[in-house]
């Protein structure tokens, strides 16, 4: 039993605060928000040149090949700094599962470039009104050496920018995993304004080529390499979640040990102090639950249960913090002018993200029938 | 006990739905779609046809050209409004107008009463101040007396609709030398002044306003109630506010769309959303509580109408309210998924057009807005159940 | 819309609260519940003198004829008291179900007796892992002019001392109701001790004949009758609970008023008064949508949905405000020489009679399903 | 980082689990079935046998018989006594035992020590008292010195054990004029001593007990740790119940044999109990609810072992735990009903021996009991995040 890091991992850790600290003040992120799209091209090329892009990436591509749990230790930054850099769809969701499936060719082609900051990646997770990552209805046929790809994909980050996006479509004998390049003719992209103003597509796919080159997964492994991909990006998720209501719960700590009303410091009512202390308990449960699924996941131990319930826990805990944090702060704490706000905002995009709590509890519970039923 | 609306409640609800549903006509429903809290064209054009078909003034006197309803009746109006989601200015009609009609002077209920009756004035709040939120009684904003003038210097935040209103109606220190709640008055100020300016504040969700006093002048006849008086009139005026905060309309009408759009939408693995145990119980947890909500607002239109609030269920209604929006939001939101929740209006792929996605993002001002839940909680101590103040 | 009591009910509370203040003094209830039964007689038979038994028993029987409704004002009572007193399986279960639907000879036999005090009745809903009152699993076979009954019933209060019992069994072409003699041959009670220490006992029947003129309702007619009863059951515990909690959350106030610790009243921490302000929010919800139900079913009209609401609420609210007043007292709320600990047991055995929460809200999730799907 | 049981741990986990499935024999686990906290002819057998083989003094060194594991190793203990439910007395054999040992007379260390690494002694806590309970320090028994002895002359409740216990572990004032946590020692006190009486306090779940002090007369040598020096090792005593009161083992337990019941039990109107979402939806609920307490203990058995614990994060185990013990029961009795929740052991008809039924009555007193979780609120606020105090 060790919740410890290595002296490596704290090291990673110090100089993604840094890096992030830096360049997530409120002014320069309000800068990057008047922008086109909420994305910082310095910080992307900071990180990189700090190798910090290639935390998870073999060494042969250039990259420290540090593993997952150190990965996201990098997420957890960025969820706390609410910096303007696609570290889950680029890093985790794509680029380590190119590292672990792809071919050489795929690995030489594009992880290179995802160190070094120039190639950004995607993935394409979810479906209209099919949020399950795992059961795609998108149709994949196989003509020639490629295939041909049909359906609609929905609110995937970044997918503009991205060299090749990686998706799942049903084909037959099972699921298929491709490396989708959106600008290929059949790809068409769509902008949607998403909640906490990650630039985010729609992608429709009408007979979309896909050269065998392209092909990261075939039917008979397709399913659960779609399964390691979606229990990184959900943990990874929990991590980003850890990050986001552990500064939130700190910011309005430090606020109401600031702000004066009725001649005394706000945080000295005992309401104040009691609700903060909550956001506190919860801030930690989520923190070592996503820890746990991610060692888990970096072990690749089997942390199916254990993915769910710490994704499950980020959306009470989102929900909960948030509005403490925005209670607590009263006005300012919606004012697009204070740094909180932000939080808020991704603090609901990851709530409803990779399956809401409701949804997951009901899986869970499934689970669990079959496990008692299994022991009966 | 009859906790049912009567035959002539009931006839009343359904004059004013389908009222409604003919006021909120296609283009004033897309004009409100797009956000904000009223001030457009047909924003405007609504609010006249309001005032010429007799709806503003709902408790003022018959002979001011009102209509005398209970807070009963009052409570039934203020319900099918925010079922259509029109963003009526209740505290301009209900609870500004009818001081301004008591303490104003004659030209003012020419210039500004009438004009409020027709539909055609819109009156801004300005009350609170970057040091004085919850603890309203300790704001700054100054008027001092000049000739036959006030003269205001200061700032004030969450003016919200100041930036398409007529007037501010302004809380100000009048003797400088006076401590937290002596010594204020309200004044009334034109919006379009020399020496006022509106400056946006972009909020999560909608637009509120910094306004901002550089010796605003406005003539003695706009302090409105007497001086020193204003503390009485801001306390009413809260009290007020807090009941159109807290109504089941709008709750009702977004958990009846939710249900049926789960109802109306097959879901790609078969059945349709609805289908799903999980979304049936977020569904009836949402009834539940819109249940309670129902019933507290009845009960406490009962109780203004019998002329027997108690303070302790004004804020039982504050608080239940407000904390039930946000479980509220948050039950439907998950059925609604990434997509309904996150995705915002006229974006491919999303839900209801964006409903959800934007009620987190405006709910969430209510538990601290209009008296902070905590104030609350220690009124329903201490005037409900008898016990000492914390302080 | 009115949320007020006539005069008469007004003095009709009144009188109860005078009989059950009088005799429920912590030292009296010590003394009843060291006997053998958590029973009053005295009390019973001064309620009885006071008229209040027959509140909603006909006036040919000796009742006042007042309603369900006025009854629930007697039932709140006993809640705020937990005096006790067996009012709702004699009077709402049982009294008002024979006096609506029994025939004059069953309600001459058996009514004027409850008026009277005399004569006790009580109502078996519930089965062993079958806690649906209206499906029972409990066979009726018609036999000559009678029927025969097997099955078992369990937590039926007060059975011993009942004159007869209401309760269901399938038959063919429907659902029976029947009143039983406990004492008759083929039916065996067996005591349970109950959280609330109500006398409860399993009723087995064994091939127990019920004679033609205690069937209360035939195959036809009996859904709707058990209907009937099941709702009013279930309105009236809402009832009750609201009087428990009620007086819970007054208890606290009191005892936190005066209770000092740190030199001061612990009323006056934040923390205390906050959390009995939710003890208020919670109990004055809870008595809105119980008297909501109440004045529906008393007016006969449909109140499925509100009824299955207040007692979801009945079961969050008595958890919340249980542990709230447990907690503020501190150990004095455990200690039995205390009166509060009565008002935590009776609010769980309020809790789960008639159906749990989680049920319940699946319940209610069925038919929102089914409303909204009939709208499609 | 590595959130899992190394082969070690998991090993001693394994031993321990064979260990107690033999320990609690059927005689037993009667007598722990028919309630209380231990005391019974097979308590003592058991605890007998635990110090035949070396089981008690986890935490102590080696030299005094003690097995000096480390507070990972003593958490895995904990928790496998926690499952099988055996009344284990914590703070006798890890809390007060070696605070004898280090202050104690060698006498005392023959006469006490020693007996309870050998199983044979328990002793009962005497702090709280009917004007201090949260606010601890003011208590009001009072030691005075004469010659050789001390008088002891006051009232302590909750002294939970006395019952059966042989000596109590009683806080007193030793120096009269003294307040608060000033002046105050600890005093070791035979049951048997003349002056004292035990007398029941009968509570919602299981026996406590009253104790009244009259002019009890105790060796001088009794006094332990030094006179005024009581409240560090209240205090430290303190934190080490914290310990033991919010452990994984016994609420997964009880989660564990609720969800076997429910996948054993045929449901009379077709398939069985767990097949309703509802009930798997409680049951996630709990598990999700127990993953948090695992990770909340694991981490403080480690950060313990490491000798890094912060206040704060006791204290968060504390609050968490507690409360989610409450949701726990209630999640559990739902799927077990009124007859599982309402109808007590031995009654027919109940449901895992009336398990549920019980753990309401009893549970209920973690939230105030061990600090309150308010005071724990504090400290967090405080400590966890730099808030300054409340008071």
């Amino acid at each position: 039993m060790d919740f410890s890091l290595s002296d490596e991992q704290i090291e990673l850790q110090n100089l993604a605060r840094q890096i992030l600290g830096d360049q997530t003040t409120n002014e320069h992120l309000r800068d990057i928000e008047a922008g086109d799209e909420r994305f910082d091209e310095k910080l992307w090329a900071d990180l990189a040149e700090a190798g910090l892009l290639g935390i998870a990436i073999g060494e042969e591509q250039g990259g420290m090949a540090l593993g997952y749990e150190s990965l996201c230790l990098l997420v957890e930054e960025v969820g706390r700094s609410v910096a303007p850099a696609p570290v889950i769809p680029v890093l985790v969701s794509a680029g380590m599962a190119i590292d672990r499936f792809g071919t050489d060719e795929q690995k030489q082609r594009l992880l290179p470039g995802v160190v070094s900051g120039e190639t950004m990646l995607s993935a394409a997770l979810i479906e209209p009104l099919n949020e399950d990552p795992e059961r795609p209805l998108a149709r994949a046929k196989v003509e020639g050496e490629g295939v041909v790809l049909d359906g609609i994909k929905t609110c995937v980050p970044f997918a503009n920018r991205a060299e090749r996006i990686v998706m799942a479509a049903q084909q037959d004998g099972g699921v298929g995993l491709f490396l989708v390049d959106p600008q290929a003719e059949g790809v068409a992209l769509a902008r949607q304004n998403s909640t906490a103003g990650e630039p985010q597509f729609e992608v429709r796919l009408d007979a979309a080529h896909v050269a065998s080159n392209d092909i990261l997964a075939g039917p008979e492994e397709g399913a659960r390499v779609l399964h390691w991909i979606s229990q990184r990006t959900a943990a990874a998720n929990c991590m980003m979640a850890a990050g986001v209501v552990d500064r939130m719960t700190r910011m309005t700590a430090e606020y109401t040990a600031e702000r004066e009303q009725f001649g005394v410091k706000i945080a000295t009512f005992q309401a104040v102090g009691q609700r903060a202390a909550n956001c506190y308990i919860d801030s930690e449960c989520l923190r070592l639950l996503a820890q746990q699924a991610v060692s888990l996941l970096n072990e690749d131990r089997p942390a199916d249960d254990e993915v769910t319930i710490a994704k499950m826990w980020v959306g009470d805990v989102t929900h909960r913090v948030s509005h403490a944090a925005q209670h607590l702060h009263g006005g300012i704490g919606v004012d697009r002018d204070y740094p909180l706000f932000r939080y808020c905002l991704w603090a609901k995009q990851l709530e409803l993200a990779m399956g809401s709590t409701a949804q997951l509890t009901a899986r869970l519970g499934e689970g669990i029938a079959r496990e008692f039923s299994a022991n009966a | 006990m009859r906790i049912e609306f009567t035959p002539d409640q009931l006839a009343l609800q359904k004059e004013l739905r389908a009222y409604f549903e003919e006021l909120v006509t296609p283009e004033l429903q897309a004009e409100l779609d797009a956000g904000g809290e009223g001030g457009g064209p047909e924003f405007r054009k609504a609010m006249r046809r309001l005032g010429a078909d007799g709806w503003i003034g709902l408790s003022w006197p018959k002979e001011l050209g009102g209509r005398e309803m209970t807070p009963m009746e009052q409570y039934i109006f203020t319900e099918e409004v925010m079922r259509t989601g029109f963003p009526y200015p209740f505290l301009t009609t209900e609870a500004i107008g009818p001081v301004l009609h008591e303490y104003g002077s004659d030209q003012m209920r020419e210039a500004v009463v009438m004009p409020i009756l027709r539909g055609e004035v819109v009156i801004a709040i300005g009350y609170s101040e970057p040091g004085a939120g919850t603890d309203l009684a300790s704001l700054t904003t100054r008027a001092d007396r000049d000739g036959d003038e006030w003269v205001i210097n200061g700032q004030k935040v969450w003016t919200s609709l100041a930036d398409f209103s007529d007037y501010i109606w302004l809380a100000a220190r009048t003797d400088p030398g006076s401590k937290k709640h002596r010594g204020l008055s309200l004044l009334l100020v034109p919006n379009d002044a020399p020496g006022l300016t509106v400056s946006p504040i972009w909020t999560m969700g909608v637009r509120t306003n910094a306004t901002y006093y550089d010796n605003v002048r406005v003539p003695a006849e706009n302090l409105i109630g007497g001086e020193g008086n204003g503390w009485a009139l801001i306390t009413g005026q809260l009290n007020r506010e807090r009941l159109s905060l807290v109504n089941h309309g709008s709750a009702d009408t977004l958990y009846r769309r939710v249900a049926k759009w789960a109802a109306d939408t097959e879901s790609p693995h078969g059945g349709r959303v609805i289908d799903q145990p999980w979304v049936q119980t977020n569904l009836a947890r949402v009834k539940s509580g819109l249940e309670a909500l129902k019933l507290i607002c009845w009960k406490q239109a009962w109780a203004m109408t019998e002329g027997n609030l108690q303070m302790a269920d004004a804020s039982v209604a504050k608080v239940y309210g407000t904390e039930f929006f946000l479980e509220h939001y948050r039950l439907l939101g998950e059925i609604v998924g990434q997509a309904g929740g996150t995705i915002q209006r006229d974006s491919p792929g999303e839900i209801l057009k964006g409903r959800l996605e934007f009620m987190y993002r405006v709910g969430s001002i209510l538990t601290f807005g209009g008296g902070t839940n905590e104030v609350q909680r220690d009124i329903i101590s201490a005037a409900g159940l008898g016990m000492p103040r914390s302080r």
